[in-house]
C-alpha cells in the first residue's frame, strides 16, 4: 500500500438513504471517537425531502484540532447503490471505498485504480445473523460501524459502554447492536489488513469538550437568558430551535404545581410568530422567534415596527440557501444585509454572529440584554451549518451572578414619583428613552404606534418632529457597538502578509486555512466580527493591512458590502472569497479563493483528488 | 322593525366603584369624520369600561391600520395602546397576553383590517382561544384608503362612484362560528343600548370574543345602494337577543317580569342574562344559531345580539398550562435553571 | 409698500380644513395660472385623515419654470383657525396673510409688523350671498380665489372660460362660482391696492404642457404598455395609480361587445397583489402591481422567488415616509435599497427612477420591456411628491410604431422544431435564457420553482449547478444596464467646482439649486440616475469630479450607498445630501446641506424668512 | 363502515379520445415516503386527466410548498408547473388565470399550505370563485418539516411523540362552505374509487372546486391515537355522495339501477350524477349539507362524497365581464389606445 501511517487525521463520508437509520450509526461513530479523546466534527448533508433520497454524512477527525468540513474523503462508506457513481468518485486518490460487496460492484465503478476498494457483504452478513426486514436493515448501519471500528481501530471498550448508557435496561438491543458491529469488525479483520495507515488512536483532547449543534445551544440559551415567550412557524434548519426550546423548558420551567413558566405558540405563519414576538416584547416579556430566511422576508413589515416603535425582541435566523425556496438543507450566509437592513424605508438592526454552537448560547443571551437594552430587533445570524451539524465545543458554562439587563424601565414606584412619562424623550442623552410596561400604572401608559410621532409619543406628521425621533433612533443603534462583542482578532506572528476577515460559521476552516499557510510561511491576521453595528476595533484591523480578504458564504459578498457601507475602508482593501454552493466551508474553499484573486498566494496543498470538491452532493 | 335611537344617559359626573367617572375612561379627541359609526363605538367602549369599574389601567387596547384601528386613542387614555401594523393586530395581541394574561385585551379593527389582509390572524386567534375582546368596525369599506369595497361588501352593494360589489361578502359571525368561537355578537354603532352589554359580557368572557359592529362609514358608505349604511342597517336590523351583564359585585335578583332567558355564568362568576326576542332561540346551541342566522339572512336582514355564548372552553393559556402567574411577573431566579443544572446537563453531551 | 413689483414670481400656501371642498378651489387656482402660460407646480400636503385637520396647499409661480417646492410664501391664505398660529408665521418677511375677518384674528397673531394683514370677512360675505350651509362651505373656497384673482391680477376671462368647461351644461353652477369669485374679488379691490407687486402676467410658456400627477401618468403608460393583468391593494400614495388605471381601462379597453381587455383585482393583500402579478407574468401577460414601502415589505419573499424563478413583473413602489406605517401622506425616497435589494439571500433588483409624471408614463413602458426581456421583477420608483403631486410636464407623447419587447419567448412553431427546450440554458451566451407560456406546446412545458434548480430546470441540492444558474442570473441582471435609460447629465460651463448626483423628484429642486449657484458664480455639474444597474456613465460621471454631492430624500443617504456598493468610486468622493422630513425637497434645502458639508459653498440667498423652513406642516 | 379498498384499474395501455394512454399524463417520480397518502392522490388525477381525455399541455398545475406541494412534479409532464411559495399558492394561480382563462388549473396543497400560512389566500380565493380546482392533501401534519400538528389537527389528536392536540381544527369542507363555495368535496386518498370521479367533477366545475382528501402521513401521522391515520379514516369513513362524471362527449345513458341521484349539468354541458347514500340528502342545499356535515363531524365520523356543488356561479372573469378571448393572446393592437387617442386624451389636462 506504500501509504504512510496517519494518526488521528482523516476524514470519512458515509452515504446513505434518508430514513433509514443511519444517523444513529453515524452518531455512534462520532461519539466513540470524540470520547477516545480526539477532536471531530459531522457535517449531515441530507436532502430536502423525508424518506427515500441520498444523504451523505461527513465525519472530520483532526488530532490538531481542526473541525472545518474537509471534503476530501480517505474513506467513502457507500450504502446507497443510486450514489456509487460519485461516492466512488470521492474518494481521494490512495483512499478506500467501503461498499456492500452482497451485491458485485458495477465495473464501470470498480475501475479506479489509485483507491482501494472494500468490499462487505453487509446486506448478506445481516440476513444471516437478524431476523425481520427492519431491523436488518438498521444492523447494516450498525454492522459498517463496526467495519470502521476494524479499519480505524476504535476502541471498543468506548463503544460497548456508550452502548450501555444507551440501551440501559434494554440487554437485547445491546446484545444485537454488539453482535451487529462484530458482524462488521470481524470480517474486516478476516479480509483486510486491519488497521490501516489512517487511524485513531486514543488523545486527550475533547475532556472539557461537548458534541453539540447550534440550534440546540441557543435554546438552551434562551432558557438560560430568561426568555418565557417564544412563537414560530416550522422551517428547515430552524425548526429544531424550537424543539430544543421545548425540550428544555419540559424540563427545567415547570412549577412545582406543574404549570408552566413559559409559553410556546406554534404560529400560523413568520408574520404572525414576529407579530407575538413583538406583542409579548412590548408586554414585558424576554420574547424570541426563530426562522430562516424566507421567515424574515416575510416579517420584514413587523421589522420596521419594531424598530421604529422601538421594540426589543429577538429574531434567530438560520440561514439557507436563497433567494426564494432555494436549497433548503443546505447552508449559506445569504441573509447578512437582508437581516440588518430588513424593512422599507431608513433602518438598522443589530445583530450578533456566532461561529458555533458555543457561541449560540452566549450569544442568545446577548441578544436579549441588548434588545432590551436598545429596545430594538436583535438578530442572531446562525446557519444550517452551524444549527444542525454537530460541533465540538467547549462545556457551555453559566455564572449564577448574571441578571437580565431589562434597560430603562420605569417602575411603579418611579411612575408615581413622576410628574409626566413621555416615551421617546431623550432623557440621558443617550439616545435611548425608558419605557414602561402595560399594567403597571397609570401614569405609565403610552400609545404605542408606527405611525409618526414626537418624542413624547404624540402622533405627528411634521418634518422637525418627525426627524428628531429618527435621528436619536440611528443614534442609539448605532450606540449599540459599545456592547456588541468585540471582534476576535489573532495575529500573525510578526507584520503579516495580508488579513482575512470574516463571520460565523466561516471561523474554523479560516483558521485552518491560516494555520496552512503559516506552515507555508505566509503571515496572515485573522479578524471575525461577533455582531453589528461594528465595534470600533473593526475598521481600525482593516486600516491595519493593504489588503484584507472578507471570507463568507454569499455570492455578492454581504460582509464586505457591510464594511463598505458602515466603516470607512477604501474598497480597494476589502476583496471579496466567497463560496455558496451550500456546504459547510472548507479550508480549501478559502486558500483556492485567495488564490485566485492573488495569484502570488500559495494554494491549499493537496493530498488527493480535488477536482470536484465542493460540487458535490 | 322599527329602530329606537338608545336614550343617551348622561352618567357624566357619577363616579363608578373605582370612584372613577366616564370622563375618566376616555381619550383624545377622535380626528374621524363627524357622524362616523366608529365614535359611537368608541362611547359605548367607555360606558362599558366605566360601568364594569375596570381600571383604565388595567386595560390593553391594541389595533392595526384604518380608521376604526384609530380608534383606541380615543378612549381609556390611562390603557397601554398598541396601533400595529395593517391587519397583524390578532398576533400582537396574542403575544402580550402571552406575557401578561392578568390584563384585560381589547382589540379593535376594521373588515379590511380583519378580513382582507388580517383574514388568516383573525381565524387563528379565535383557533387559539386567545383571551381577547375582538371589536370589529364592520363598514363595509376601507374607509382610510377612501372608500374601496371589503371582503364585508354584500353583493349587490354600491359603492358611492356607482360600481357594485359582485362577490360574495365574508360575514365574520359566521366564520367565528363556523371556526369554533365562544363568543360571537353583531351589534350596531347606532344601538348603544344593545352595544354596551354586549361589550360588558364581551369583556368577562374568557377567550375569544367577537363583536362584529356594524359602523357605518358616513363619507364613502352611507349613500343609497350601501347595505352598510345607516338607513340600510337601521331598516334591516332584527334584534335576536337581548344581552344584560350582572357583575359579580351585584347581588343577582331574579328577573321574574321577562321569560325565556338564558343564564350564563362569566369566568369571574358574574351572569349573562341573554333574553332571546324570537321563541326557541338558544344562543349556546352553536348549530342552530348558525342556521337561524342563514335564514335571516337570507331574508336580507341583519341579525344581532350576543348571538353565541359558550364559557367554559379553555383559553391560550389553559391549552398552554401557564402559570397563573402573568410570565412578565416570575422572577428571573426561577427562570434560569442554573450553573449547576447546566454542568449537570453537560454529560449528555458527550 | 416698498416692495418692489415681482411677476410670475411667488409662492402661496393656502391653510384649510380637509374634507371641506378646497381642493377644487386650489386646483381653480391651478389651472387659471397655468393656462395664462406661466409654468406652475402645487403641493398638496395633506393629513392621514378623512375628514377635519388641517391641509395644505403650496402653489409655485415661476416665471423662470422652477417648479420645486419654495417653503418661502408669499402669500398664506389662512382658512383653518386652527393652525392660524402657524400659518401666520409661515409667511415671508414682507408677505401677505389673507384670513377670514368675519371674525377677529387673536392679537398675539395679529402682531407680526413684517407682514401685510389682508382680512376678507369671507364667511360673512358667503352668508349674505348664498343659501345652506354646505354650500356657503363650499362657495367660501371660491371665494378666497375670487380675492386672489383680484390681489394677482388674474385673468378673469379664463376663469371664466374654466368654469364654463367644468360644469358645461350646469349654468346655476357656473354662476354660483362666479359670483363667489365677484364677492371675494370686488371685495378685494375695494379695500386693497390690487394687484399686489407679486403678481401673475400673461406668458407663452404652458404651451405644449399638461398639469398631470405622476400616478395618472403612470397607469396610462401601463395601458400603452399593453398591460393587461392589475393586481393591487390599496395604501396612499399608491392608490391613484390603479384609480387611474381603471379609468383608462374603462375608458380604451372594452371590446365592441363590452367586454373588458384586461382584469383588475383588488387583491385582499400585498402578498396576494404580487402574487397574482407574478402568476399572470408568468401566465404570459403584462402584468403588473402598485403599492408603498409596507406593501414592499410584505412582497419580499415572493420577490426573490421571481428573481430567483426569473420571472418579470412590475412593481410600481409610490414611497411615503417610512419604515412602518411612518407618515403615510407625506413623501420620501427610503425604500431605494429594499427594492433593490428586496429578499433574503441574493438578489439585485431593476428599478427605474422617474423624476417626474411624464416619465412616470414613459418608465411604465420600458419597465415593461425590461422586465420581459431581463425575466426579472422591475421597479418603478415612484414617491407621493411625484404620484399625487400636480406637476407641469410635455404633453405625453406616444410612437405608433413601439411593440412591446416581449423579449425571448418560444412560440408553439419554434417549441415543434426544437429537440428539447430547458429553461434555463444559456443559449446565447447572454445570460438571458429562453422562455415559453403555458399552453403552448407540450414540448415548452417545465416545472417553475423557487428551490434549487439546475440550468435544465431540473431540481437541485447540487453546490455547482445551483451556483451556475445564480452566477448567470448576476451576470443577466448585471447586463440590464445595458437598456436601463442613460442618465441625465448637465454640465456647467467650464471646469465645475463640485458635482451633485440626484435622484428622481429631487430634480427640479436640484436644478433649481444649480441654477442660483451659476448666479453666484459657482459651476456645478448635474447627473441624475434614471435606473438600476447603473449605466456605466455614472461612474465615469463620478470619477470626473473630485466631490460628488448626492442629494436624497432618506435618513441614510440610500442613493450614495447604492453608488458605493455598485459602483468603483472612492467613498470621499460622494457626500451625502439628505432630507427626510416628509415634504417636497427645496432648493433651499439642497443649498444648506451642500453649505453645511462646505462651509466655503454659498447658501441659498434668502428673501424672507427660512428659519423654520420645512419644520411645518 | 366497513372499507372497500378499491379495484385498480390497469389501464395502462388503453387509449383515450385524444390517443394518450395513462403513461402519457404521468410525471417524474415521485420522492415522497414509500406508502405515502399524496402519491395515492396523484395516481388518481393522472387518471381523471386521462379519463377525462384533456390534453396535457392545457393544464396548468401549481402548489405551494409542503410534501404535498412537490407532488405536481409527479404528474402531467407536458403541463406547465409552478411550485410557488409556502401557502400563497392561490394567488399565482389566480394570476396565471387572469392572463388565461381557457386553460385548466389544478392547485395542490396541504393542510399547513392552505390553513395555517395560506389560510388568507385559500378562503380569499373561494371568495373571488376563481377557476381553479383546489386539492387539499389533509394530513393533519406539518409533513416536509416533520411532524408538527397542522391546523386540520382534530383536538386530542396524538403526535408521533406523544402530545396531545388541543387546538380546534380548521375543517376546510365547513370553511369553503361557509365561504359560499361553489363545489365542496372530501375523498380519502385510500379511496382511488371515489376519488377520481370527484376529480372529473371537479375539473369539470367552472369555478373553484375544493377538493379536501384525507391523506394520510405514513411517516409522522399514522399511528395510533392520530385521527388522520390510514386506520382512523378507515374506520370513520362515511360516504354521504357517490359522483359520477358523464363527459359530454359520452352519450347519457339513464341509469335505471339506482335511485335517488342528482344530476348536475356542469358549464361545458357534460352531467355529473350524485348518488346519495342516505335518504334525503340533498348536495345542492348548502345549509343542509353544512347542518348533516356538522352533525356527521360530532358522531365522529368524516363525511365524504362530493358533499356540495352549485352550478352556474359567476366565476371571476364572469364578475370582471373579461373578454373571452384569453388576456395573453389579446393583439398589442388593440390593447394600445394609440398616440391619436392619447393626444386627445392630452386636453383633459390642461
Ligand atoms: C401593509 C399595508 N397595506 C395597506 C395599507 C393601507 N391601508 C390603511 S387602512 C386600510 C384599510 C382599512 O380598512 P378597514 O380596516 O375596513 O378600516 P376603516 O378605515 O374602514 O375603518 C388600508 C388598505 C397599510 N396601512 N398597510
Ligand atoms: C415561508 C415559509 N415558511 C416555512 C416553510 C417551511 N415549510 C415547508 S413545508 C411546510 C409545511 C407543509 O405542511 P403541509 O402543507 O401540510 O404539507 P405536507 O408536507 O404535510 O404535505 C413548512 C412549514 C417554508 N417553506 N416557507
Ligand atoms: S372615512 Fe368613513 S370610516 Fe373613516 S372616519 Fe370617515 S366616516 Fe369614519
Ligand atoms: S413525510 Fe409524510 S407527507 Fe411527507 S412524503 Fe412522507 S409520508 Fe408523505
Ligand atoms: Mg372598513
Ligand atoms: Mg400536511
Amino acid at each position: 500500500m506504500g501509504e504512510p501511517i496517519r494518526v488521528n487525521d482523516f476524514a470519512i463520508r458515509i452515504a446513505t438513504v434518508n430514513g433509514t437509520g443511519s444517523a444513529s450509526a453515524n452518531g455512534m461513530l462520532m461519539q466513540a471517537i470524540f470520547r477516545m479523546g480526539i477532536p471531530i466534527s459531522g457535517k449531515n448533508i441530507f436532502p430536502s425531502n423525508i424518506q427515500g433520497l441520498p444523504t451523505w454524512y461527513e465525519i472530520r477527525v483532526s488530532g490538531e484540532g481542526h473541525t472545518a468540513r474537509r471534503p476530501e474523503f480517505d474513506i467513502v462508506v457507500a450504502m446507497n447503490a443510486e450514489t456509487y457513481g460519485r461516492d466512488v468518485a470521492d474518494v481521494r486518490a490512495g483512499g478506500w471505498l467501503l461498499y456492500d460487496s452482497t451485491w458485485p460492484l458495477d465495473p464501470a465503478l470498480a475501475s479506479r485504480s489509485d483507491i482501494h476498494y472494500l468490499g462487505v457483504p453487509l446486506s448478506a452478513l445481516c440476513a444471516e445473523g437478524f431476523e425481520g426486514a427492519r431491523t436488518r436493515l438498521l444492523m447494516k448501519n450498525i454492522a459498517y460501524v463496526g467495519v470502521l471500528v476494524a479499519l480505524l481501530d476504535l476502541d471498543m471498550e468506548i463503544v460497548r459502554g456508550m452502548l450501555e448508557e444507551t440501551f440501559a435496561a434494554k440487554r437485547h438491543l445491546i446484545d444485537a447492536n454488539l453482535s451487529a458491529i462484530a458482524l462488521g469488525a470481524d470480517y474486516a479483520r478476516a479480509h483486510f489488513a486491519c488497521p490501516l495507515p489512517i487511524r485513531a488512536q486514543t488523545m486527550d483532547a475533547t475532556r472539557d469538550h461537548i458534541m453539540i449543534d447550534g440550534n440546540t445551544a441557543a435554546a438552551l440559551g434562551c432558557v438560560y437568558a430568561g426568555a418565557t415567550v417564544g412563537a414560530w412557524y416550522p422551517i428547515t434548519p430552524s425548526t429544531s430551535l424550537f424543539d430544543g426550546f421545548t425540550r428544555f423548558c419540559k424540563k427545567f420551567r415547570h412549577r412545582a404545581d406543574g404549570k408552566a413558566n413559559y409559553i410556546i405558540l406554534q404560529a400560523e405563519d413568520e408574520l404572525a410568530a414576529i407579530g407575538i414576538t413583538i406583542g409579548a416584547a412590548w408586554g414585558g416579556a424576554r420574547a424570541f422567534t426563530s426562522t430562516s430566511g424566507a421567515g424574515v422576508s416575510l416579517m420584514n413589515e413587523f421589522l420596521g415596527l419594531a424598530y421604529y416603535a422601538e421594540i426589543g425582541c429577538v429574531i434567530f435566523d438560520v440561514q439557507r440557501v436563497g433567494p426564494s425556496t432555494g436549497m433548503p438543507t443546505r447552508t449559506q450566509q445569504g441573509d447578512i444585509l437582508s437581516n440588518i437592513y430588513a424593512s422599507h424605508g431608513d433602518t438598522a438592526h443589530v445583530a450578533l454572529f456566532p461561529a458555533d454552537p458555543g457561541e449560540c448560547f452566549t450569544m442568545a443571551r446577548d441578544a436579549f440584554d441588548l434588545a432590551e437594552r436598545y429596545q430594538t430587533p436583535v438578530f442572531v445570524v446562525s446557519d444550517l451549518d452551524i444549527g444542525m451539524n454537530d460541533w465540538m465545543v467547549p462545556k457551555l458554562k453559566w455564572d449564577d451572578a448574571y441578571r437580565p439587563d431589562r434597560g430603562k424601565v420605569l417602575s411603579a414606584e418611579q411612575l408615581e414619583q413622576m410628574d409626566a412619562f413621555y416615551r421617546y424623550l431623550d432623557v440621558d442623552g443617550d439616545g435611548v428613552a425608558y419605557r414602561t410596561l402595560p399594567g403597571v400604572h397609570p401614569k405609565g401608559a403610552y400609545f404605542t404606534r408606527g405611525s409618526g410621532h414626537d418624542k413624547y409619543g404624540k402622533y405627528t406628521e411634521d418634518a422637525a418632529k418627525y426627524t428628531e425621533v429618527v435621528d436619536r433612533i440611528a443614534r442609539k443603534v448605532r450606540s449599540a457597538k459599545e456592547r456588541i462583542p468585540a471582534p476576535v482578532i489573532e495575529r500573525a506572528d510578526g507584520p503579516a502578509d495580508f488579513a482575512i476577515v470574516t463571520v460565523g460559521g466561516c471561523d474554523r476552516a479560516v483558521r485552518e486555512a491560516i494555520a496552512a499557510y503559516a506552515k507555508q510561511g505566509v503571515r496572515v491576521d485573522y479578524l471575525r466580527v461577533l455582531g453589528f453595528p461594528f465595534a470600533d476595533e473593526v475598521e481600525a484591523f482593516l486600516r491595519e493591512h493593504a489588503i484584507n480578504y472578507v471570507v463568507e458564504q454569499n455570492r455578492d459578498g454581504q460582509l464586505r458590502r457591510l464594511l463598505l457601507l458602515e466603516t470607512g475602508i477604501e474598497r480597494d482593501r476589502i476583496a471579496s472569497v466567497v463560496d455558496y454552493g451550500g456546504l459547510p466551508l472548507s479550508k480549501h474553499a478559502v486558500m483556492s479563493g485567495i488564490a485566485r484573486l492573488r495569484p502570488d498566494a500559495a494554494a491549499p496543498e493537496s493530498t488527493g483528488l480535488h477536482s470536484k470538491l465542493g460540487a458535490r452532493a | 322593525m322599527t329602530f329606537v335611537k338608545p336614550a343617551v344617559h348622561h352618567k357624566r359626573l357619577e363616579k363608578n366603584a373605582l370612584g372613577l367617572t366616564v370622563r375618566d375612561y376616555e381619550g383624545a379627541l377622535s380626528t374621524l369624520c363627524a357622524g362616523c359609526g366608529h365614535d359611537s363605538v368608541t362611547a359605548a367602549i367607555i360606558q362599558a369600561f366605566w360601568h364594569l369599574s375596570i381600571a383604565p389601567h388595567r386595560v390593553v387596547k391594541l389595533s392595526g391600520i384604518g380608521c376604526s384601528s384609530k380608534t383606541p386613542t380615543y378612549f381609556l387614555r390611562e390603557a397601554h395602546g398598541f396601533n400595529s401594523v395593517h391587519g397583524r393586530m390578532p398576533s400582537v395581541a396574542t403575544g402580550a397576553n402571552a406575557a401578561n394574561r392578568e390584563l384585560l385585551y381589547v382589540g379593535i379593527s376594521g373588515d379590511g383590517d380583519s378580513l382582507s389582509i388580517g383574514l388568516g390572524q383573525f381565524c387563528h386567534a379565535i383557533r387559539r382561544n386567545v383571551n381577547l375582546t375582538y371589536i370589529l368596525e364592520n363598514n363595509g369599506v376601507y374607509g382610510l384608503t377612501k372608500g374601496q369595497f371589503s371582503a364585508s361588501a354584500d353583493v349587490g352593494s354600491k359603492a358611492k362612484r356607482g360600481e357594485e360589489n359582485r362577490q360574495q361578502p365574508i360575514d365574520p359571525v359566521m366564520l367565528a362560528l363556523t371556526l369554533g368561537a365562544t363568543f360571537v355578537a353583531r351589534s350596531f354603532s347606532g344601538d348603544k343600548a344593545q352595544l354596551v352589554p354586549i361589550l360588558e359580557a364581551a369583556f368577562k368572557h374568557q377567550g375569544f370574543a367577537l363583536v362584529d359592529v356594524i359602523s357605518p362609514c358616513v363619507t364613502f358608505n352611507d349613500h343609497v345602494g350601501s347595505t352598510k349604511s345607516y338607513m340600510y342597517t337601521r331598516e334591516h336590523y332584527r334584534e335576536l337577543v337581548e344581552a344584560d351583564l350582572v357583575p359579580l359585585r351585584k347581588p343577582i335578583e331574579a328577573d321574574g317580569a321577562r321569560a325565556a332567558t338564558t343564564q350564563v355564568r362569566m369566568h369571574d362568576g358574574s351572569l349573562v342574562t341573554l333574553r332571546g326576542t324570537e321563541p326557541g332561540y338558544d344562543p349556546t346551541d352553536r348549530d342552530r344559531v348558525y342556521m337561524r342566522l342563514r335564514e335571516i339572512a337570507k331574508a336580507g336582514e341583519i341579525a344581532t345580539g350576543l348571538l353565541y355564548v359558550e364559557e367554559g372552553g379553555a383559553d391560550m393559556h389553559e391549552m398552554s398550562a401557564t402559570t397563573e402567574t402573568p410570565l412578565v411577573e416570575v422572577p428571573f431566579e426561577e427562570l434560569c435553571p442554573g450553573a449547576a443544572a447546566l454542568d449537570k446537563l453537560m454529560s449528555q453531551f458527550r
